[in-house]
């Protein structure tokens, strides 16, 4: 899961790493208030998920009240990577001497977390890697161990960060690394951290990845999660029920279901190479029960333009009688006004196509068929 | 035999009395898996399909001579029962739990790569040998004996892909589904490399998706001349652009430029491989070869 | 540092560790009044650190408010291991149907945490190991990795429980090692490990030894310190000047001051060897300042006794003359009674012999000289 | 040579700008040791006593051969730099810092076994050679050069040894404080096996301290022969009774039966080791065997 900067930035402060004061606002009142309180000049930060604001526009200044109302009007209505900014967060504007990059991330392929800091940074760490490879230090750490402080002296030192200068980091790096550790993070990046011309640092972004599958044990991200609003809040729903369920295209028309994240993502692509529009990914699991499945009909039922539903199930810890009982249930209890598609071979398929032929669907045994028929009609 | 794996194979169930643990159970032993006990904590002494149960597999392992492992229990004591099977020496450990926290996995890899040993999964279907062991969830019909290999990074599609090539005469020689979490035990090239002196094995079909790299290292390996079968491959959710998000435990994270279906099909592109647009037309491409 | 059962008892119920209902008295009026609150039977344990009170039958049972008054009325009349009985715990009496043990400890001398297991329990572990070695398990753990429950599994499987008897104690034991690694203990041990006749488990006694080095990251040493009074208030004042004050005999009458913990216990061997009689050991650790050997000197006059301070200090890291100007600085401030008799040689000792005869103190060379003219005048 | 370190052997001092570092690099300097480098996090590019300080051991060992490292840091930053000494490679590592948690101590002592190198202390004196090096605050005015080694679980005390020594003409080889934690790296046992290979070294003196077991692991060495240098035994703290309280960092926690003096005593008495009351006794006990 991926946090809204405001969400990173709380935990900063719960881990006692600097951010600049501020709050996040859902309207303008909220954000005149909190401008007000913290004093100008403010910044306005929309609160989007996946960066880059910057460059598209999105981030703006205010010297005073009637800078905050203009601005927030117009970043209120912008739509940033096809969504809809609804909530900005309002910070005392920082004054910046120097940018520096920091973040901790897992590195999937080595299995081991890795620390890069680079003595440049505000931009994209992509950037700063093609433009200032010298200034740039990664190094791979114990999945077991502890970091040291050493380490992270050694690393600076190795871009040219020495003494005093080195000295200042080892607080807020060795906060980053246990924020990243022990609440098992994926990516835990400061960027930039600025340094202020009184030589403080300050935390001026936050982007955390979070892992969704430590929620059993790692409060914070139920909590997160159950405060989001829209249709963030409908996908978190679906997990909840042991569904995965992403928004594709809120304009698509044909609902998708599948069993396992890559027979999904594969139904999702042959739908859309012979012309269709899928609305949405949502894979049911291994060994989804007739309650789950009914469920994740209901689920698609949010996406406004529903014309098709295409079930795809392929079983294997899937039964194939659970998920024709479920798309019974479906059909019984939802009142569905759209057509559904299935297909489903595997284990125990022959009960499970008896079961379908009961309610008048003939389930295709080849997902190609299937498609066809989605598609084309 | 292929690789990793035979129909010699003495395999303990962890997990064997849940409900997925002992239904899978009964499955592999149908298809020919010699399952020799199975393990639950708190419940030794007891039966699943005549395989007797037993609280650890130090326990078993005084009873039974015991191969491989295949884990089904529950993803917060999953890590437990891998460093269990590590710590018996265990290879390969076939890990079907899903929803692993990352942090778990990073450590029971490191383990198992530490001492030699080798993991598939978690998060995966396991791994068959048709006609001779099945260590795994995979509908065992849909594959048939031949001289193809399967390696996945899915679950469902793998058998689709199997499915497709049995129907098309194209039997299998071993398919490994190596699990959607982004950080796995066994990967797509360390998995070429041992394909590659598996005798038994004339062509590969590699299962991609999106996110990770290992596509591209993959394409690195075959490029530079260290695998040199026959190879397809097949990208799941290459038509997908919506970043920021994961697609279920597909590891689809997509970072940056990094891990995009473009870049993985590119690659493959690069090194010769063609790569196809639909699960269906594996078997003509692999019939060109 | 040896915490105090109701102590230990108190971070087991932190850890959700099961203990007796109960709490700790410090006088009659509160031990009546825990008693009505948790009800008849109780049990009144002493609370004095060193174990074996249920040998010198210092563990009582009360049936009602009568057998309560008798028994807290002698009990707080004892002397165990040569002290005065000061707080009481009274629990609720628990049903036995088994007893066990269980334990991590840092084996110092492997440098590593070793996990050990009984199925009898209820007697010291040396007459454990004794008796019945093949019911005993001991294993040692990674200090780096995390115990996993399945490790536990095997332990017990070894000594014989199975299956559901097992199980219930991974909770237990996974807590008591939460307990032990998080706290950073040299010992956590339960003992006996209870089981009711209803099948619960029950921690009856809790023995833990705390790390005091760790004191700086791990605030409930400083606060179970604090929260102590008598003799030990005194040693744990010491400790807080950076002094290792350990009382060894009240009755004692030469106090000791030493730099290091070797040279002061050879000291007081010296001391006793000769057929004095010593008060205490005071070590005033590596480098000490002038203000720590006044601190020190101060800490002596507590001593009732006291007829002559014994200084034996030989520098290195500690510097003579540091030493003679805290000696000088002692003797004009305290208003001292009693004789000082310093041994100094070492890091600067020309200068500290300097400093001493303007005081009209010749300090002597050798140990074995200084303690002759202490123990025989 | 002695054991360990000699008059070569490069040394860098962690921790070299604080009161005790800056205080004993001098001493060791004008003893004649090797100091070549300090480290202190934070002073890189500054000087203490003419060397040249550095902010990590990487960046002085970029600029400088080291062998060795003496450690002054503060308890709470020691793991860090014990950590670091390691992961240099430098051996030993003398740890003269006090108040280390033992779990840091613990940590670090594993590590430093698993590759292989030597640590002394912590909370230790130290290690000299007469007339070669110290590495380490202990007064080097006491020590003279001479045959017999001293080991020692104390601190001052193992001074006043080496001075009655030296004042009865008896030389020493090399005296190595190890220190007065219950976890420490070079432990008794430990150092006599290297002494008994040690051709500079004739006769071995032991101090011991009441707590923990290796002095009764020592005896044992002896007694079953793979000790043959005549050897003289001191426990500190033989007379005292009250259990249950820690003496200072004197690694004197008793637990049960095990670590009393008693206990100790006998064991060396039966394997053959006259065991001294007094230190000054120590001499005639060496000239004696």
């Amino acid at each position: 899961m991926f946090l809204y900067e405001y969400e990173g930035k709380f935990l900063f402060q719960r881990l006692g790493i600097p951010t600049p004061p501020g709050k996040v606002a859902n309207n303008l009142e909220e954000a005149v208030k909190i401008a007000d309180e913290i004093g100008y000049p403010v910044v306005l930060k929309p609160q989007i998920i996946g960066g880059r604001r910057g460059r598209a526009g999105a981030i703006r200044f205010a010297e005073n009240q009637q800078e905050l109302r203009t601005n927030f009007e117009e970043l209120s209505n912008l739509i940033i990577h096809g969504k809809k900014v609804e909530k900005i967060l309002i910070e005392k504007k920082i004054n910046i001497k120097h940018e520096y990059y920091v973040s901790f991330l897992l590195d999937f392929s080595h299995a081991k977390p890795v620390l890069i800091f680079s003595s440049e940074g505000g931009i994209e760490i992509e950037e700063i890697a093609a433009k200032y490879p010298q200034k740039l230090v990664t190094l791979y750490l114990n999945p077991e161990g502890d970091l040291q402080p050493y380490t992270i002296y050694s690393s600076l030192n190795r871009v040219g960060i020495f003494g005093d200068n080195a000295k200042k980091f080892i607080p807020i790096i060795m906060k980053l690394w246990e924020l990243f550790s022990e609440y098992e993070l994926i990516l835990a990046e400061i960027n930039p951290l600025a340094e202020t011309p009184e030589g403080e640092l300050v935390a001026l972004d936050a982007r955390i990845i979070a892992d969704d599958n430590a929620e059993f044990r790692q409060s914070y991200i139920k909590e997160f999660k159950a405060s989001r609003g829209g249709l963030e809040s409908v996908e978190y729903k679906a997990k909840e029920k042991g569904l995965s369920f992403v928004v594709i295209d809120e304009e698509g028309d044909i609902g998708i279901i599948g069993n396992g994240a890559g027979l999904t993502l594969a139904t999702v692509d042959i739908v859309r190479l012979l012309g269709g529009k899928p609305a949405n990914f949502l894979d049911v699991g291994g060994g989804a029960s007739a309650e789950r499945i009914r469920n994740a009909v209901q689920t698609l039922l949010l996406m406004k333009n529903l014309k098709k539903i295409f079930v795809n199930i392929f079983g294997g810890i899937t039964r194939c009688d659970e998920v024709a009982k479920g798309l019974v249930r479906a059909l019984e209890e939802l009142n569905l006004k759209v057509p559904m598609i299935v297909r489903l071979t595997g284990t125990l398929e022959d009960e499970g196509r008896r079961i379908l032929r009961e309610v008048g669907i003939e389930a295709y045994n080849q997902m190609l068929e299937a498609a066809r028929k989605v598609v084309m009609g | 035999m292929a690789i990793l794996v035979n129909k010699d194979s003495k395999v303990v169930v962890q997990g064997i009395t849940g409900r997925e643990g002992s239904f899978h159970t009964k499955l592999m032993i149908e298809y020919g898996t010699k399952i020799v006990a199975g393990v639950t904590p708190g419940k030794g002494g007891s039966e699943v399909h005549g395989i007797p149960v037993y609280d650890s597999i130090e326990s078993a392992m005084k009873e039974h001579e015991i191969d491989a492992s295949i884990i089904f229990v529950p993803a917060n004591f999953a890590l437990s029962a891998v460093y269990e099977a590590i710590d018996a020496g265990l290879s390969p450990i076939v890990v079907i739990t899903e929803g692993i926290p990352v942090w778990d996995t990073m450590k029971f890899v490191n383990k198992a790569k530490s001492k030699g040993l080798c993991i598939i999964g978690p998060n995966c279907p396991g791994i068959i040998v048709p006609e001779e062991t099945k260590i795994g969830i995979m509908p065992g019909h849909v594959f048939t004996k031949g001289d193809v290999a399967i390696i996945s990074r899915s679950g469902t599609l793998t058998y689709e892909v199997a499915q497709i090539c049995s129907l098309n005469g194209l039997g299998q020689s071993v398919v490994i589904g190596l699990g959607g979490d982004p950080i796995r035990g066994l990967t797509i090239p360390e998995a070429l490399k041992m394909l590659e002196s598996d005798p038994e094995t004339k062509k590969i079909v590699i299962i991609g998706e999106i996110g990770g790299t290992e596509e591209e290292e993959a394409a690195e390996l075959i490029k530079k001349g260290e695998i040199t079968k026959p190879t397809v491959a097949y990208i799941a959710g290459a038509t997908i652009k919506r970043t920021g998000v994961s697609f279920g435990h597909a590891g689809a994270i997509i970072l940056g430029e990094k891990g995009k279906p473009e870049t993985k099909i590119k690659a493959f592109q690069e090194a010769g491989v063609p790569v196809v647009r639909f699960p269906h037309e594996i078997p003509d491409a692999l019939k060109e070869l």
